[in-house]
Parts: C-alpha cells; structure tokens; sequence
C-alpha cells in the first residue's frame, strides 16, 4: 500500500468528512482554486463546488465569526487559518464568542479552526508560531495537535466530529515528512488520548508534535548508554490524558517535559504541576523541561537553530537526570 | 442619503417609495410591544435596580424601542435574529417570557441562561435568538455565517443583525458587513444610532455624518431611517428583507434615534447637553405611535390606559414569579462548557 | 494623612509621569469627558487636554495600534482598555506588533496597556476575566498584577517609565475597597519584584492580586490552629520574582500557588514546574494549586462564589499540606 | 471617481488637476529607483532563491515599481514610511544600502534584522522605516498613531503607509483609517491594488469596484490613480502629502496595477488568467517612462543602457559582499527580546 503524507491525511479527512456530512464545509483565505497554501485542501473546489469551499476576504476575525453563525445554525465548518500564526487576528471571537457560548445559553458551536503551525522551515517570527497556549487555557476550547499521518487524520475527523470548537494546529515541519500506510477504513482518533510512542523504563518524556520525532532519535542515542526512554505522544492538549501521563510517571519515576513552544507559560508548566499534585511521592528526581526558550521564533538559521529544542538536549538532560 | 420617515420635515419623499401601513392587527401588535418594552425596562433600570434587585449591570433602551419593535414584527419563526444590547423588543416579539427576562436580570436558575449570563446576554436557538457577547461587532460576522448557511442550504431565510454606532467602528464590523456583501447573504443589518457610545458622541467616532455612508464602502444599500418612527423603521426593514429573502443580499439600515438615558443605570448622562433629551422627548417613538393610532381611530386614551394596565400586570405577575424563582446551584458553575451528552 | 484607594493611586501615578513627561499620553474609550469608565483619568482632560486624553472610538485593536506607532515616534502611551476583557480585541497587536518588535528590528515599543480585570463583581463572561496568561506566554511582553494601593500606583509609573510594552492589570475588586497612605515622593515599584505580605514558617503561599487578600484571611484562620503562612505577593508576573518564590520555598519547604485566573495553563503551573526544577530537593509535599475552576466566569452570585477560590479552600489545602 | 493617468486613454483629466511634472533630476532618480528595484528583486527572485541562496520566502513587487518610488521620491528624511511586503523601492530611496537588504535576506548577521527577521520585515528607526508584520493591515492602527504623535507634537512631518487590496479586508485596517480620520491626522494610505490577494481575485474580497470608494466611508479623500504611470503616483501623493503636511488630514490613493508574478518565489500564478498578465506588461512602468524619458530628451538608448550596467554592479557588488557576510551567533537568538540598557 502506498504511504500517506501528514499533509494528505489531513486533506483525506476533511475530504471523507464532507463527502458523509454536507453540513461539513471549508472557510478560508485561497482554499479554493489554490487548493490552500499547502494544498490541504486540493482538489476540493471540483468536487465539492464554490459554495462548500469557500474562498474568503483576509479576515480571520470574520472567517471564524462567520463559521461559529454557521454552526449555530446546524453547519459543521472547517476554518483555515492560511499560517496559524494569524489566528492571533480572530483570538477574540474564538475565546469570547466560540469558547463561551455553550456555557453561556447552551448553544454549541462545532467549528473546527486549523493551521500550519511550528517551525524548522526559516519562516521568521509569523510564520512559525506554536499558538497553543492561548487556546489551552480557553475553558471551553478543546485543541490536537497530531504528530503522525494517522492521528492527523483521525483527529481532524474527529474535531469535525466534535459537538465543541475544536483548534486544530498541524505541524508544517511534517507536512511532507513524515508518512505511513494508512488503514482504509473510516477511523477516528478520540480527542483527549495521547499514544506510547517507545516504551521504556528509566524515565518518561511527555511530549507532542514536531518534538515527538526529536524524542524518538534521542531515545536511540540513549539506548545505546541504556537509558530506556518512555516517550508519550499527547496528541491532545485540551482535554490532555492526565492518566496517561501519570501511569507513565508512575512507572519511570522520572520525567521530562518537552514542547517546542516557548517556556513561561507553556504546556509543560501545566504538566509539572498535575504531575507535582498527584505523582509527588512517585518522582525520583525533578520534574525537568526542555522547550524553546522565551523569545520569538528568529529567522537566520543559526538562530531558529538554537531556538527549536534539539535531540541533544534531550540526551543531556536524560543523562543528568538518570544520574540524579 | 436620503431618510425614510412619516415626518414630512425630514423626510425626503422621493427617496424611498411612499411608507407601506402594516395591517390593523399588526399595527397594535406594535403599540403593545413598544410599551411592554418601554415598562419592562422602566421597571428593571428604575424600580428593580434601585431596589438592588437586578445584579450586574443594566443598559436600556429608552428612547429607542420603535427600531427592534418595528424591524422584528414581520419577521418568521424561522428567521435568525442577533438583538445588541438595546433590543428588548426583539426577545419579546420572539417570544421569550417576561419571567424567563426578569429571572435572567435576576441572576435566577429560571433566566434566559439559568444564571450563567447576566442581563441583555439572552439567547435561545429554539427562537431563534442569538445572544449577545459584551464585544461589540463581533456579532456582525456571526450574522454574516448565519446568512451564509442559509444560502448554501438554498433555504429562504433572513437574518437580522443589531449593533449601535459604536460598534461600527470595531474591525469585525468591517470584516462581517464585508463579508456578507461579497456573499451577497440574506442579512439585514440595523443600526440604532443613538448618537453616543457611551460619552462619546458621533464626531469623535467618525468623520461621517450617517453610518449608512458606509454602506457604499461595500457595495450594499444603505438607507437612513427615522428611528423613532416606527412606521417608517418596519417599512425599510420590510424591504430590505424581502430583498434579503429573494437572494439579492444583504441591507444596511441606519435608525436615527437616541438614547434617552444613561449610558447603564449608573451612569447620568452628565456628557449629554439637555436641549438634546428635550429634542427627542418630542419625537417619542410611543407618543407618536399612539397619536398615529388614535387619528386613524384605532385607539382611544381609555384603550391605551387599558392596555397600559395590562401591560404593568403582566410584568407585576413576572416580576412575582421571577422573584421567587430560586438561583442556581452552586456547583452548577462546572456544568456545560462542553457537550455533556444526552 | 489621607488614605488613597487603589483606583485613585492608579489615577495619581499616571497624572504625576504626565506632569513630569510630556511624551506620556493617555488614549481610550471614554476617557476624556467622562474621566473613564472606572474614573481612573477623572479630571485629566481638563488639566492635559484633548491631544493627551484622547477619546477614541471603540476599536481596541486600534488604539493599541495606535499606542505603538506613537512609542515608535518616542512617545509614552497609556492605553485603557475599559475592561480588561476587550483587550482580547487587540491581541495581534500586543502579541505581534508590540511584543516582538525589538526583537525583529531593534525598535523598542514603550507602551501601557492598561485596564480592570477580575470578578467578584457579578460582571459576568465579559466583565470579569483575568486575561494575564495570553500575555505573559508571550515574550516581549512586560505584566504586572498590584494588590494594594501603592504597588498601583508604584507600578503604574515603572510601567510608564519602562522601554518595553507592559500590560498592567488592576483588579475591579480592589478598586475602592483597598486604600491606604501613600507616601508623598516620587516612588516607583520595579517590575520583577515580590513582596512578602506576610513572614511565616509552615508554608509558602504565591499569589497575586486581589487573591492576596484571601490569603490573608486564610492565615489569620489558619494561626489559631498553629498553621504559619508565608504570603508571596508576586505583583509581576512577567518577569517575575523567581529567587523571591524560590527563597521563601527553600524555608517552609511546602507551597500552595493560589490564583483567581482559571487552571489549566494559569500561572501556577509555570511556578509549580520552576519549583520542581529548582528547589525539588526542600519540598515536603506535593505542590497545590488552587485556582478557579475551567470555567468562563458565571454571573449569578452563588456561582461566582463558587468559582471564585476562597479562604475556606486555603485553609483546607494548608491543613491537608501541613499534614502531609 | 475619478482616475490620475498619464495616459489619456483612461484617464478622466477633470478629475485632478494636471499632472505636475517634477525636476528633471527626480525625473532621473525615479528611473534610477525604479530600475534598481526591479534589477534587485529579479536578482532575489529569479536568480538567489534558485541558487538557494535566499533563506525564507521571497515576496517581489515586479511590475508595482511605480508606487513606492513615486510616493516616495519626494518625501523628507523626518518623514516616516511604512512599507508593505512589495514596496522595495522604498527602503533605496529611504537610503537602506544593498548589503544590508541583501544581507536580510540571505540571513546574514549585517541583515537589517541581524538575522532575526526575514526578507522585506525590515525597518530601521534611523531612517524612518517602520517594519513590516505579517498580520495585513496590522500596519495601519500604527500608522494612524505616529501621524498622531505628529500632530500632538506640532509636527510638519508626515506618514506615508502601504498596503495591498487584500490587507483592506481586514478590521485593522478598517479601525486605522478610521482613527486616522477621525484625528485628521498626517497620513498618507498607499494601496497597491494589484488586483489579487494571493490567488483571491478583488471579486470575491469586496463588492466595490474600487479600494478608493472605500474612503468615503470614512470621510477622507479617495483617489484612484494609475500605479503603473509614475508621474501619476507623484503627482497624487505629493498633492496628498502636501495636505497632510499642512493640516489637512489622510488622503486614500489608490494605485491601480499588476502583481507581475507569483504570490510569491514558489507561486506560479497558475489561477491568473495569461491575458491578464499580457495586458499589463503592455503597461510596463519602467518602460512607460523610459519612453517619456527619451521623448522628452532626457535619456536615450545607450544612457539606459549606461544605467542598468551601472546597477548591475552596484548590485553584483553587493551581493559579493552580502554573500560574505556572518551569520548571527547562535546565541544572538536570546538577545533583545528586552530592552538591555546601554
Ligand atoms: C469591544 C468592546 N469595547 C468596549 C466595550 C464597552 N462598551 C459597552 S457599550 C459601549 C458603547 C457602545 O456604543 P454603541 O455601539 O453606540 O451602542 P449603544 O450603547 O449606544 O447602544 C462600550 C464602549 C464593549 N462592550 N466592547
Ligand atoms: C492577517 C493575515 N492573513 C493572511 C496572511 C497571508 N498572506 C500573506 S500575503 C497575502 C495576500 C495579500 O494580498 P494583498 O494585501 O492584496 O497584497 P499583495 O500580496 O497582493 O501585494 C496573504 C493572504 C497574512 N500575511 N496576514
Ligand atoms: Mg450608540
Ligand atoms: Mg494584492
């Protein structure tokens, strides 16, 4: 069988979705006769037709304002935010008017917001962010962020799925470089279950998207100093798999927190304090992070370079941390 | 520009086609909303809150009430309405309970949002009612989708959508009303131009004189509407739906009126010269209303001291129940922020 | 002497830099005639004037736009934001004009962005956020939190002095209920420092804003029973006081993080991973947070009460940590 | 509306005022301008980016040249520009050497970010030039603000801001240029409509003909001038500089023309119809001028010629030097997030 792109399996998804719901639509700047700035949406205008791809003004306000009335109403839109940088424009009608409507007067709105997020390809400071903290701490957001072909399918069919607004950040480092076989049947992956990646027992590195990769090469290095990582995919931020992680901890009594957004304020300070709360008497050393330092994203590739966390990092930090 | 009014004095006749005159029945169905809303708010904002029985804060639409009146008579069940923050008229005619308002501005389980949401913040989708958030315009865009799921679903339905002159400066005001022209969907946008946000008068929000001036900046019409004639209002909006209703897209509709108060129940309007509240105590949309009516013999003073009685009994009734209407559970804060399921 | 409110003290220190500095600027909505929703710029128009007290229209994102360009020009803009709320609206720009902006080219943004955050008040969704996290995940980024009188107005002026964007956010609560005397100097209070509010040798509490108050209550509670609480007003949370935090849970060896700002991704989990790196070895027990819940804030008064945490739930907390 | 043109095919002359026809010296730099700005992003787009010299994405103004230089030309040091992500032309008039925007692309420590950001995000107080964010029209707001420093300050200084048709769409925008009229502040607003926002035709962005219709909702002068015709674009911005300088308020230009090749390096404009592409290289403006140039006795074929080999060096020189320059120190990457003191 023929290996699927990460970038395809998001294009199969939403295509399967909306080829079984026709309240399944797609919003968004150059999605139409472009296909999208990274093809997510290819091929789509021939056969769903310019009233279900819908090619928009630039207004990122305005295309998630108008999917979450479209949702109100019954329709099940997919945003696209061309970079996800950009969805700093419409972080006013996500968290206000998307995230607090449920709660407010009962009407869900099942939007799915999604976008190129990350860095690793030069893009500068607004064209590699890693937005998903402001969304994540959104009560009433859920937000994936997939690092395989196969949960970026099966979460993007999901989030469509979903009652609830979901953020949806791909990861544009692995668009086209990481792929698998996919299976042929309709599958979903269920929002708020993270994946054991490698299963080992000297200590756990909790962890997502792009990072997941850089996790995986430096379990390797240290396997041949036998350091035996446990590496957790969380796939989901919001909900996380608070159990996953803790049955990890559990078990390796040591942990390691990695993301490549940056540090204050960043996914893994939440971890820490869950792990800190409920795994206190199971952690044989300290809770270590390893994110991207609090900058923004620099451009020059020296500089991006000594911004994205490294496997050597994570080899460094293991190794102290095995010692400790 | 030209304004579309009964008032012959600003009224520039050859504007608009001559006003069309709503039947009888619909004619007091009006007086009876305008005065409901005008006493449901005069209880909330004057004895209720004063009482320190309304919690939170209280904005009213004094002054104003021929624009949601006369802009949501005539519309279906079927038809989507986004009411801003003065819009009282438009959740009366739609039907929300006179109980289920006053328990929302008395932060009661029974409220509109069962105390999740305080006053104006009302919604309900089995009415068709979108609620309000507190950011002004951001609700511009929402009508524009909501439009444009009616237009992908080829169905026949129209939405209308309110915001005051403030909110037109706001850059999703821009976003949605742009949106919507170029998707040509069925929305009806209304502005109640009160003259003020908040303290700020016109001329420190614009360098235009009308917002239907803006109307050209995206390609739709724009008409100005003697807002507190209400005549004239269920006139302009009637077109403008039925254009919104056969697929030729979206109207904007700018109702001059004022805001007869403060700004919230806290607020004095110190900033307002006073020549300006004597200048629209005159044109009172009720007032005129009930002389219209009663020159073409379809009221008389006792009928509309009759009505008017009705009326306070009705809301004396609501205001009873509501009152004893119990708050929310505590624990009720953790509920609903996502799908729970059946 | 007099006692000053807090509002007032916010009001003082903005009126003192602008007789002082003639670049300093006030701009917002209804800030002129009306002196501000909250009255923080009472009487300012008739002693500055319409050019330095600018009423503008209601166009958030504008008026911080507008802030930057004119700190680009070497001005010092105060922008109100007249809930904290809406400075949802002008998100891009902080976070990607202000906030970045040294970095890309070495332009410095030298602008306050400033307004009521906080419940209590039965304001509802939109009237009572606590908005400080999307900032403070952001580098670039200056936030301060003051509790009293004097951290306001100490505050208000090292933001206004400061090269770098600060978003200042001052608790409604607090606004007429906290007073006291202020002395009669020019003070300022540095950005990045702690305050302990109360000295004790049971445990740390870290807190900020109008929680401090809670806390407060709590130790006074918890002192009968024989349960000290150090009290660490952070004050600013970006930069914040790491060696104050660290210092303090050095000594008592057990810390609760308290905040009124909601869980996931709020502050404590930052303080809580900080801690577990750098002072894991002197706890005695698990770290607690306690926070509001995952929820918008309601507005019916027994649900606020029930989200917003309390001196009852510290007490709990501290009984069971002391316990541990 | 009317339209500013030399070429009286399309051209409405009662409109404006006849064009003015500057020095024969600016008429020289303009074409130096213009000539070097075309050279240097064929040399980034066309040849660099191949080589894989260029780090990032590359964004070219080709066939646009016309409007940074002619609005440009004229303005004084202490005047402020913000440029869009095609207005090269005006960070060589506003003096940014060769190196340091060759630098700035190709990464280079020298860069005028030192590396940090890349391609045209480049700015430098020093002289005037605001960067660039991605966010479209976030550019505007600011604008609005430095011309209201200006003014507060008694200033005769001005701004002059960029962007494209698409960046129109956004609420930013709408919120600056509102503001700007409001305050009545010095600003000039430049548009490039080129037509397209990335691969989205004007259609399907705005239901108005023209970006300058968009000014009367805002009470500010809009004018429609043809971006290919260099003495059209001075000749309107220095008549919308000189009233901004004097008092007078914002003025919209709107420049008329053709984005000549991609979106960007990577984009092949598959979805641009070839005639359209045909129509405009008809309307060259460097060749436009080139000719009135030589019919006016200013230049002739071998002083072009003269001209372009002169560019070539500057150019080639450049990037020799460019292309030895450092890359930032790994570490740079820490630096200057806050202000470091002295
Ligand atoms: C984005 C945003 N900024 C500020 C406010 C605070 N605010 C509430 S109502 C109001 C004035 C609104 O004026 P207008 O739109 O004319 O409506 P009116 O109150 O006059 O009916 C303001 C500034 C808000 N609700 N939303
Ligand atoms: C807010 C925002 N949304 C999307 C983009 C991605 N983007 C970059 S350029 C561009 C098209 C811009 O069109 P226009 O404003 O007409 O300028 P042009 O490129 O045609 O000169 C888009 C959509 C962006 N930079 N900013
Ligand atoms: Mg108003
Ligand atoms: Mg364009």
């Amino acid at each position: 069988m023929a290996l699927t792109t990460y970038v395809e399996a998001i294009r199969q998804g939403i295509w399967e979705e909306m080829e079984k719901d026709e309240r399944v639509f797609v919003l968004g700047e150059d999605v139409g006769i472009y296909g999208g700035a990274f093809k997510v949406t290819a091929g789509m205008l021939e056969r769903f037709g310019e009233w279900r791809i819908i090619d928009t003004p630039i207004s990122e306000s305005g295309i998630v304002g108008a999917a979450i009335g479209a949702a109100l109403m019954g329709m099940r839109p997919v945003a696209e935010m061309q970079f996800a940088d950009f969805i700093s424009c419409a972080f006013d009608q996500i968290t206000n008017f998307a995230a607090k409507c449920r709660y407010r007067w009962g009407a869900g709105v099942p939007i799915v917001v999604r976008g190129p997020s990350g860095g690793g390809v030069h893009g500068g400071p607004f064209h590699s962010q890693n937005p998903e903290m402001y969304y994540v701490h959104t009560p009433g957001l859920k937000v994936v962020c997939p690092a395989t072909a196969y949960d970026a399918k099966g979460l993007i069919k999901a989030a469509i799925r979903d009652p609830d607004p979901v953020i949806y950040f791909e990861h544009k480092f692995l668009y086209r470089r990481v792929k698998e076989e996919l299976p042929s049947d309709d599958f979903v992956v269920p929002i708020g279950k993270a994946a054991i990646r490698r299963t080992g027992s000297d200590m756990t590195v909790v962890t997502y998207g792009a990072m997941v990769y850089i996790a995986l090469e430096a379990a390797k290095e240290l396997e041949k100093e036998g350091i035996d990582l446990e590496i957790l995919d969380l796939r989901s931020l919001l909900p996380f798999d608070k159990e996953a992680v803790l049955d990890s901890v559990r078990k390796t009594n040591k942990v390691i927190l990695l993301h490549e957004d940056t540090r204050i304020g960043g996914f893994a300070g939440e971890l820490a304090a869950i792990i800190s709360e409920e795994a206190f008497e199971y952690l044989d050393g300290p809770i270590r992070r390893i994110t991207a330092p609090d900058t923004p994203v620099p451009y020059s590739p020296p500089l991006e370079e000594f911004f994205l966390p490294k496997a050597s990092d994570i080899v460094r930090v293991a190794r102290e941390l095995y010692a400790y | 520009m030209k304004v579309n009014s009964t008032n012959s004095q600003t009224l520039a006749r050859d504007a608009v086609p001559p006003i069309t005159i709503p039947t009888d029945k619909t004619l007091l169905d009006m007086l009876y909303y305008m005065k409901l809303t005008r006493e449901l708010e005069f209880r909330i904002e004057r004895k209720l809150y004063r009482q320190g029985k309304i919690v939170g804060g209280v904005y009213v639409g004094r002054g104003q009430e021929a624009i949601a009146v006369g802009s949501c008579i005539d519309l279906r069940a079927d038809d989507v309405v986004c009411p801003s923050h003065r819009d009282m008229g438009a959740f009366l005619i739609r039907g929300m309970p006179l109980r289920t308002i006053l328990a929302q501005y008395m932060a009661r389980k029974t409220g509109a949002t069962r105390g999740k949401e305080g006053n104006m913040h009302m919604g309900d989708l089995s009415k068709n009612l979108i609620a309000f958030v507190s950011m002004l315009g951001d609700n511009v865009p929402v009508a524009a989708g909501i439009g444009l799921s009616m237009k992908m679903r080829g169905q026949d339905r129209v939405v209308l959508c309110f915001f005051g002159d403030g909110a037109t400066s706001r850059g999703d005001w821009h976003e949605g009303i742009n949106m919507a022209s170029v998707w040509k969907v069925p929305v009806v946008f209304v502005c109640n131009n009160n003259q003020y946000a908040y303290s700020t008068p016109l001329e420190r929000q614009m360098a235009v004189e009308n917002i239907a001036d803006r109307a050209e900046a995206y390609g739709l019409p724009g008409e100005i509407v003697d807002g507190n004639d209400i005549l004239a209002v269920s006139d302009s909006a009637t077109r403008a739906i039925e254009r919104a209703r056969s697929g030729h897209g979206p109207t904007l509709i700018e109702c001059k009126t004022f805001r007869m108060t403060g700004h919230s129940a806290h607020d004095d309007a110190g900033y307002v010269p006073p020549e300006l509240f004597e200048y629209w105590e005159e044109r009172d949309p009720i007032n005129r209303f009930e002389r219209f009516l009663t020159e073409r013999g379809l009221t008389t003073t006792s009928a509309l001291d009759q009505l008017q009685t009705r009326i306070n009994h009705e809301i004396d009734d609501a205001i009873q129940l509501a009152e004893k209407d119990p708050f929310p559970d505590p624990e009720d804060c953790l509920k609903d922020v996502y799908d729970e399921g059946e």
